[in-house]
C-alpha cells in the first residue's frame, strides 16, 4: 500500500501544492522551514481541507475534491506525531499511549503497550503526568501513542528531532520494521540527510 | 370530594405575619388542620393569584390589589370583608426626645437627618404617609428629606437603629419593635381608611377555607389582631364589603 | 445550634439549590459550548437572552416565570396537560427560578474554560480515532472541569442565595417554597427575630463553604487523577 | 419611548453601574490573583468571604452593609469622621451595594482566566529582563483579558439588576439610589403599571446588551491587535 | 568570560549535578534524552532553585547556595531559547522581538531587529500572531527575542533542531560571530554531534 496524493491548499497567502506518487515504504517530504510540510501532513490527517485534488492510500480514498469525497479524520486510521506533542494534559503518560489504542479494532493493532515503551524507553514514565516531561519524552511519548492506535499509514513530522543518536537508532529501526513487516505507508518529515538516506525510498522535495 | 383533605393555603401580606401565625394556631389548637401561611409583599400574592394559583385565602394590607384581583379572577361570593384595620404613627427612636413637630417644624425635628417611610408610590403605608402628610401641610418640606423603603418594617429598622430619626410607620408595627417610640399620631381623617380585605378565590378547593375566614373575622380571631395593634373592622363594613364597588380609600391625588 | 423546623429549611434550599443545578448544568454547557465554539445568526441575542436573568431585577424575572408557568400561561397548561403537573407553589417551581437565576454565570464560567481549551488536542484525539461525541467526553469535557466546578459552585451559592424571583413566582409556604432565603425574610419582618437571622444566614454560609470545599477538592482530584 | 422621568434613572442606573465596576474591578483582580496564584494560610476563608454576596440573600447583604456603614456602624462612623460624608441614602452607597454584590462573580470570571494562563511565559518574560511587575502588566494582565472582559459584562449586568441590596442599604430615593430595579420594583407594586415596569425593564435589557457587545469587541480587538 | 557551574537540582525522584568548569566559548551539554539539560539551563537562567553549589559568569555571581546569593532571572541577563518555544501568544512577531529589546539599556544592546529578521529570515512574519507559525518558524523567533535582549550569556536549548541544513548552517554562522566578536559565554544543547563538534569548545556530558 502506498499513498497517492496530489493537493492544493490555501495558506495565508500562499497556496501549497504537492503531488506524490505511489511508491512503497517511506515517502520523505524535504524542504526548508515554512515551506508547507506540516501543512501537507494536516490535510492528509484530515485537519484542514484541500481545495482541489485528491488523497488515497492503497485503494481507499481520503479525499477527493471533485468527488465530494472528505473523510473525517478519525475514518482515515492515520497515526499522526505532530510536531509539537499535542500530548493530552490532563492524561497521564500511560493514558496518553492507551488513548487510541482503546479505540482501535483489535485486529488492527500491531503494537502493545509493553512493546512501546520498551523501545521508546518510556516504562518508567507511565504512571506520570504528561506536563512535566522533558521534550525528548513527550516526543517519545506522541510517538508510542501514534503507533498505539493501530494506524493504516503514518505521518510523522520530524518525530526524532530531539532525541540522542542512540534513541534515533533505536527507534529509527522499529519505524523500519513497521515499514517491513507491515508494509505501512509513511510520510516522513526531517531535515536530517542522513536520516532521510537512510529510511525513504521517495524523497518529496517541496518549494 | 378530595380524599385526603388539605390544609388551606393562605397568601398574606407580610406586615401580618405574627397575627395570621399565632390566628393559624389557635384554629389548629381547635382541631383543624393548620393552614399554611405564605408570607410576602401584597402585591406579589396578588400577583400569584391572578395567574390561577391554587391559594384559599387572600389576606391583603392593600384595598387596591384585593379589587385588582377582584378584577382578574373572581371571587368566591360573599366572602370578601375587611379583617382588620390599622393607624398611622410617627415614630423616634426610643431615647430620641423628639416630639410630633405640631407647628410645622418638621425640618428642625429632622435635623438634617431623613424622614423612614414606605415607598409612597409602591408601598400601602407609604401612600397613606404621604396622604397625610400632604393633608396636614407637611409634604413639600420633607419631600426631599426622605428615606423610602420597600416596605414598612425596612422604615422601622432605620428609626430603630438610628438611621433615620423620625418614621412613619403602621401602629401595629411600631408596638412590634421596642428600639422605637411612637411621637404621634396622623389624624385618622388625613389618610384613606387603612384596611385589610381579605376574600377567598373561586378556585379555592380547600373546604377549611371558609371556616378559617370566619374564625379570622370572630372575636377570638379580632382578639388576636387587636393584640398586635390592629384595630377591629369599620362598623360601616360588616358584615360584607360591598362585593364589586369600587372601595372608599381612592388616593388623595392620582 | 438549629431547630428542627430550620434544619428543614436547610435540607430544602439543599434539595432546590441540587435540583437547581442538576437541571441547569447540561443546559448551561450546551449554551457555553454554542457560544465558546459557533459563529451562527443570532449569536449575540443569545448571549443577550443568556445574560437576562442577572440584569433583571429578580422579581421581573419571577414575574416573566409567572406569567408563562401559571394557570394561564402556557407553559402552565403545557405542564398541566401533559404531566398534570403545576409549577406553583412547588418546590420544583422554586428550582427552577433558582436554575434560571443561576444560569448565566454557570455559562460565564464554562464558556471561560471552554474558549481556553487548545482545539488542536481536540483534533489529535480525532486523528487517533475517537469520533466527534469520543473526543468531546474524553477531551474537552475534562479540560473544561475547572470551569465547570466553578460553574457549579457559583450556581450553587446563587441558587442558595436566591430570594426575589422565588418568592414572586412561587410564593413563600413553608416546607415547599421557604427556602433559606424566603426564612430570613420571613424572620426579618419580625423585629427582634435577628438571632434566628444570623442563625439561617450562617447556615447558608456552611452550606456554600461546603460546596466550595467539595469542587475545590474535586477539581485537585481530577487534575491529579488522570482517570477522566 | 422613555419619558424624562425614565431616562434620568437610566442614567443614574449607568453612573452607579460603571461606578461599582471601576470600584470592584481592580478588588476584584486582586483577589482572583491571590485565590488563583497564592498558597496561604486562610485561602478557603478567603475564597468563602468572596462568595459571602452570593450566597446570602441580598436583603441580608443590605442589611449587614446598613449595620456597618449606618450612622452607628464602625464604617459609618469612620467615613463621617474622616470625609465628614456618609453613603447611607447616597448614590455612592448604591454603587457599593452593587459592587459588592458583582464581587464574587468578577472574582471568580478572572480567576478562571488567570488559572489558564501557562506561567512558563511568565518565566520567558522574566529572562527577557522584565521585573515581576512589568511581566505581571505585560504578560499575565493581557492574557487574563478574556476573564477580566467577562467581569466586566456580568458585574455590570449584576450590577444592573441589583435590587435587595441596594433598596435595604440605601433605601429607594429619588434621583438618587433609585436605580432601574427599583423602580421597577415599584411601578410593579402598583396595580396596572405593567406598561412602565416593561419600558423599564427593556432599558435594562439595552444597557446590557450593549456592554456585551462592547466586551465582545474589545476582547475580539485585543486578540487581534497584539497591541498589549 | 565564561561560566563556572557547580549545582544540585533535585528533580522528581532523582537529583541531576553537574560541574562545568569555566572555559571561554561555547560549552555544549551532552547528553540522552532526560537526563536533565533543560533543568541545568533552568538553574542557571534562575527558574528552579539548585540546593547548592554555585553558578558564575566571569566575576558575576548569579547564584551561591552557600553565601545565599540567587538573583531573579531579570537580573542574570541570561538570554534562553526554550526548548518548547514559549513565545507570548498575544504579541505579534515584532513584539515578541522586541519584548527583551525594549527592556535592556541601549549599550547593551548587540543586534537590532533588521539584522536579527535578516539573518533568521523571517522578516515576512513580522506582522502575524506567532499562533500559526510553523515549527521551524517559531524556533527562529525564539532565538530572535533572546539575542534581542542583549544578554550577556545564553543559554540555547536545541534551538536548531527543526531547521533545514541551510537556515542551521546560516543561523550557526551568526553564533560564532557572537561567540567571538562579543565573548559571550553560550551553554548550548544539542544531540547532533556535527554541530557540537563545530561550535563547542567544551563538551559536557551529562548521565
Ligand atoms: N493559520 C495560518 N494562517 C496563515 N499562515 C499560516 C497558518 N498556518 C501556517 N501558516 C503558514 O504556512 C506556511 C507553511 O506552514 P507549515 O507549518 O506547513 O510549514 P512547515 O513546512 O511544516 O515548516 P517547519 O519546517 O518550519 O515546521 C508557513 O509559512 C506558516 O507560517
Ligand atoms: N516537575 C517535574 N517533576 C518531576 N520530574 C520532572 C519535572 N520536570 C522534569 N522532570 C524530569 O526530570 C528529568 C530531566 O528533565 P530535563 O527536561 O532536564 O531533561 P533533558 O535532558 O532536557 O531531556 P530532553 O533532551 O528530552 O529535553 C526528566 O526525566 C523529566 O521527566
Ligand atoms: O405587608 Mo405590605 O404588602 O409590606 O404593606
Ligand atoms: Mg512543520
Ligand atoms: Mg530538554
Amino acid at each position: 500500500m502506498s499513498f497517492d496524493i496530489d493537493l492544493s491548499v490555501p495558506r495565508g497567502r500562499r497556496t501549497i501544492s504537492v503531488r506524490i506518487a505511489p511508491a512503497a515504504g517511506i515517502t520523505a517530504l524535504f524542504g526548508p522551514s515554512g515551506i508547507g510540510k506540516t501543512t501537507v501532513l494536516d490535510a492528509v490527517a484530515g485537519l484542514v481541507r484541500p481545495t482541489s485534488g485528491h488523497v488515497r492510500i492503497g485503494e481507499a480514498t481520503l479525499f477527493d475534491a471533485a468527488a465530494g469525497i472528505a473523510l473525517p479524520p478519525e475514518k482515515r486510521g492515520c497515526g499522526y506525531v505532530f510536531q509539537d506533542g499535542r500530548l493530552f494534559p490532563h492524561k497521564s503518560v500511560r493514558n496518553n499511549l492507551l488513548y487510541g489504542w482503546n479505540l482501535v479494532p483489535e485486529d488492527r493493532r500491531f503494537i502493545n503497550l509493553g512493546e512501546a515503551t520498551e523501545f521508546l524507553g518510556i516504562g518508567a514514565l507511565l504512571d506520570r503526568s504528561v506536563r512535566h516531561l522533558s521534550g525528548g519524552e513527550a516526543q517519545r511519548v506522541a510517538i508510542g501513542r501514534a503507533l498505539l492506535s493501530g494506524p493504516r499509514a503514518l505521518l510523522m513530522d520530524e518525530p526524532l528531532s530531539s532525541l540522542d543518536a542512540d534513541r534515533r537508532d533505536g527507534i529509527l529501526r522499529v519505524i523500519e520494521r513497521i515499514r517491513d513487516d507491515l508494509a505501512l505507508p509513511i510520510l516522513y518529515v526531517s531535515h536530517d540527510r542522513a536520516e532521510v538516506d537512510r529510511l525513504a525510498s521517495q524523497v518529496v522535495e517541496l518549494s | 370530594k378530595d380524599p385526603a383533605p388539605r390544609p388551606p393555603l393562605v397568601l398574606a401580606a407580610a406586615s401580618t405575619q405574627e397575627a395570621m401565625t399565632e390566628a393559624a394556631e389557635a384554629w389548629a389548637a381547635q382541631g383543624h388542620l393548620k393552614p399554611t401561611l405564605s408570607f410576602a409583599g401584597s402585591g406579589a400574592l396578588a400577583r400569584q393569584i391572578a395567574t390561577g394559583a391554587p391559594a384559599d385565602l387572600f389576606v391583603s394590607a392593600d384595598s387596591r390589589w384585593m379589587d385588582w384581583v377582584e378584577g382578574n379572577v373572581s371571587l368566591r361570593h360573599g366572602t370578601r370583608d375587611i379583617v382588620a384595620t390599622n393607624t398611622l404613627v410617627l415614630i423616634a427612636p426610643k431615647d430620641s426626645d423628639a416630639a410630633f413637630p405640631e407647628g410645622g417644624d418638621w425640618a428642625k425635628a429632622l435635623d438634617g437627618g431623613r424622614l423612614a417611610i414606605a415607598d409612597p408610590v409602591a408601598v400601602p403605608a407609604g401612600r397613606y404617609g404621604k396622604a397625610s402628610l400632604i393633608s396636614i401641610g407637611a409634604w413639600d418640606e420633607v419631600k426631599d428629606h426622605v428615606a423610602q423603603t420597600a416596605d414598612v418594617r425596612a422604615a422601622l429598622a432605620l428609626v430603630s437603629r438610628g438611621d433615620a430619626p423620625l418614621g412613619i410607620v403602621y401602629g401595629s408595627d411600631a408596638i412590634a419593635d421596642e428600639g422605637v417610640k411612637v411621637v404621634g399620631r396622623f389624624p385618622d381623617e388625613s389618610h384613606a381608611p387603612i384596611t385589610y380585605p381579605i376574600a377567598i378565590p373561586d378556585r379555592s378547593t380547600a373546604t377549611d377555607a371558609e371556616g378559617f375566614r370566619k374564625f379570622l373575622l370572630s372575636p377570638e380571631g379580632q382578639s388576636i389582631f387587636e393584640k398586635y395593634g390592629f384595630g377591629p373592622p369599620p362598623l360601616s363594613g360588616e358584615p360584607h364589603e360591598a362585593g364589586d364597588a369600587a372601595s372608599g380609600d381612592e388616593e388623595p391625588e392620582a | 445550634m438549629l431547630s428542627p423546623a430550620e434544619w428543614a429549611i436547610v435540607g430544602l434550599s439543599l434539595k432546590v439549590a441540587a435540583a437547581a443545578i442538576v437541571l441547569t448544568l447540561p443546559i448551561a454547557f450546551a449554551l457555553a459550548w454554542l457560544l465558546a465554539r459557533k459563529r451562527f445568526y443570532g449569536r449575540m441575542l443569545l448571549d443577550t437572552l443568556v445574560h437576562l436573568p442577572l440584569v433583571l431585577p429578580p422579581v421581573v424575572t419571577g414575574w416573566l416565570l409567572l406569567l408563562f408557568f401559571g394557570a394561564g400561561g402556557w407553559g402552565g397548561r403545557t405542564l398541566q396537560a401533559l404531566f398534570g403537573t403545576t409549577l406553583m407553589f412547588r418546590w420544583t417551581g422554586a428550582a427552577l427560578a433558582a436554575g434560571i437565576m443561576a444560569l448565566p454565570l454557570m455559562v460565564r464560567a464554562i464558556r471561560l474554560s471552554l474558549e481556553a481549551i487548545d482545539t488542536r488536542l481536540e483534533t489529535a484525539a480525532r486523528t487517533l480515532g475517537a469520533s466527534p461525541l469520543r473526543a468531546f467526553a474524553s477531551i474537552t469535557l475534562p479540560l473544561a472541569l475547572p470551569g465547570i466546578a466553578a460553574a457549579v459552585v457559583l450556581g450553587f451559592a446563587r441558587s442558595l442565595g436566591e430570594f426575589g424571583a422565588t418568592i414572586t413566582f412561587v410564593s413563600n409556604v413553608p416546607d415547599e417554597t421557604r427556602t433559606l432565603p424566603l426564612a430570613i425574610y420571613t424572620a426579618l419582618q419580625v423585629p427582634g427575630a435577628e438571632a434566628s437571622v444570623t442563625r439561617l444566614a450562617i447556615a447558608s454560609v456552611v452550606l456554600s463553604l461546603a460546596a466550595l470545599l467539595v469542587s475545590e477538592w474535586l477539581v485537585r482530584k481530577g487534575g491529579r487523577s488522570y482517570v477522566l
